[in-house]
């Protein structure tokens, strides 16, 4: 039962990643306040008196959360968890009509979507999915786009070329 | 009638059927389809379907199944040369399969359902929702890509006609205010033809005209034709250019 | 040397929270492949062999994976927690139809739940727990979807061979 216990409260710090009061822990666990104090000050001495990754630390409240040692940070950082996000509908309609039409200047973009474009193109560049490619030489001098080396990249092709064939409407 | 279901209750025609069938004890592969069929759209009587996309799957069984009884109900087309009850085959064969093959998931739905209350014995990963974030990862494919380039297309394609539509939001106040500000930064004075530069549609070139106009009206600005054919010349009232020459 | 190692290991699956591959152990901490190995093995001693509440699996590639114990399930599906949100049936009806056909079209999981998906696929899409899948090579060129990585997460899988039988009909 001890036992129980107290990988029930390993489990709940863990999963939370977060600071757990310790109201919550009884309400949860339903075992009484004095008998999880114990416990948890058990657990406490386990991660915290050896030299481990991962640590438990009490805050007021009382409120405890596991997190990593300190000593670690250093590796921690080289470790950046990639962000795997979908570009949205907007991104990818005003993306296709890049690829498939540049050099293409803005205006001409928002003619075909029918819609403004400028906030999806500034996140395109920033995130090196397009670039500037010198102006048009129109009225205004409005600047031109294309796909860059990261589009390839990131949609798997290895040239232009590669992109789908499309029937003109 | 004993039973009274909330339609919205089913997820489809598929699970009303199968709750039909199940509630009857009835055995799948021996369904009495005259009975089941009337149960089932009398079940669809008895209920107002707010939802009308659900309601057309549902009517869609509706006559699948009305069909099905008349098939059962007509005497089978004996065929000369074989009589064999082997290559009979049941009308209602196809829907035994897709119930057989609906409930299957149906379970597997149950038990990823309570996989994820917990309610079996699994694992849980962190929750890592707020870490810290490294580079971004696109995952989207070409095919999205294609797939939003092609709907695009055809929306051109629909909406070429009325294109100009859009463009109600030009005003002829807006094109006076940007006549007055070109000729600002363009020391006071500019061509005629070139307050139509970079112009697409007809219906702006309207409006820079007829704010022209109006600005010539107002005298804000002064239009001289120095030669027969020559360029018109546009220049900001009240400023040097304004002296007789 | 040995102890910090180990700490770190601890410290890297922990805050990743997914399946970390023996690759990228060895890049970031810099220490020799074989030496990782006994330590990692020693780390997955110290956590299997008693009675915790959090666990680390190996799972195929090598990859390790620091997880809750199956035994405190109960508990916490009772926590709440922020991400956490019951799935409708029919998200989960179609998620069961993915899941075990996949890839699989919008059409295919349609006939087999007799109902319009459309909303639904789009909403699961949203959520990152399915993904596309590139396109069927048949008329019309439909859109096959397959589970995600999201999708093991939130239903505690560490690979799709853990999804339960069925009894094929």
């Amino acid at each position: 039962m001890r036992d129980e216990v107290k990988a029930a409260l390993e489990a709940v710090l863990f999963v939370r990643g977060e600071a757990v009061g310790l109201d919550e822990l009884v309400e949860l666990l339903d075992v009484p306040l004095l008998d999880l104090k114990v416990i948890m000050d058990e657990l406490l001495i386990e991660y915290n008196n050896n030299h481990r990754g991962v640590q438990i630390i009490m805050m007021a409240g009382p409120a405890y959360l596991m997190c990593t040692h300190p000593d670690c940070s250093d590796i921690l950082s080289r470790m950046e968890r990639p962000v795997r996000r979908r570009l949205s509908q907007a991104s990818l309609e005003t993306l296709a009509v890049i690829a498939y039409r540049q050099p293409v200047t803005r205006a001409e973009i928002e003619k075909i979507r029918g819609v403004k474009c400028d906030k999806v193109i500034t996140s395109l560049l920033e995130r090196n999915l397009i670039e500037e490619a010198g102006t048009k030489a129109v009225a205004g001098k409005p600047m031109q786009y294309i796909t860059s080396e990261g589009f390839l990249r990131v949609f798997g092709l290895t040239s232009l070329k590669d992109l789908p064939e499309l029937e003109e409407a | 009638m004993t039973y009274v279901v909330d339609l919205e209750a089913f997820h489809g025609p598929m699970d009303l059927l199968l709750y039909l069938i199940e509630k009857d004890e009835i055995n799948i592969y021996d369904i009495p389809i005259a009975r089941i069929s009337d149960q089932y759209i009398s079940h669809l009587q008895g209920n107002d379907v707010s939802d009308l996309d659900n309601l057309g799957d549902f009517l869609l069984m509706a006559s699948y199944l009305l069909n099905l009884k008349s098939r059962m109900l007509l005497p089978r087309p004996t065929v000369e040369e074989s009589t064999d009850e082997a290559d009979e085959i049941d009308p209602r064969e196809e829907l035994v399969q897709r119930l057989l093959n609906y409930k299957h998931y149906k379970e597997a739905a149950a038990t990823l359902g309570m996989i994820h209350e917990g309610e079996m014995a699994r694992i849980f990963y962190r929750n890592t929702a707020d870490e810290i974030l490294g580079p971004e990862v696109i995952v989207n494919d070409l095919g999205s890509l294609l797939k939003a380039y092609r709907s695009l297309l055809r929306q051109l394609t629909e909406e070429e006609p009325s294109y100009e539509i859009r463009l109600e939001d030009i005003s002829v106040e807006d094109k006076m205010e940007e006549i007055m500000s070109r000729l600002a930064e363009n020391t006071g004075e500019m061509v005629f033809q070139d307050l139509f530069l970079g112009v697409r549609y007809r219906r702006e070139t309207y409006a820079l005209f007829l704010a022209l106009l109006e600005l010539l009206r107002l005298q804000r600005v002064v239009a001289r034709q120095s030669a027969v054919f020559g360029d018109i010349m546009i220049y900001l009232r009240g400023e040097q250019h304004v002296d007789e020459r």
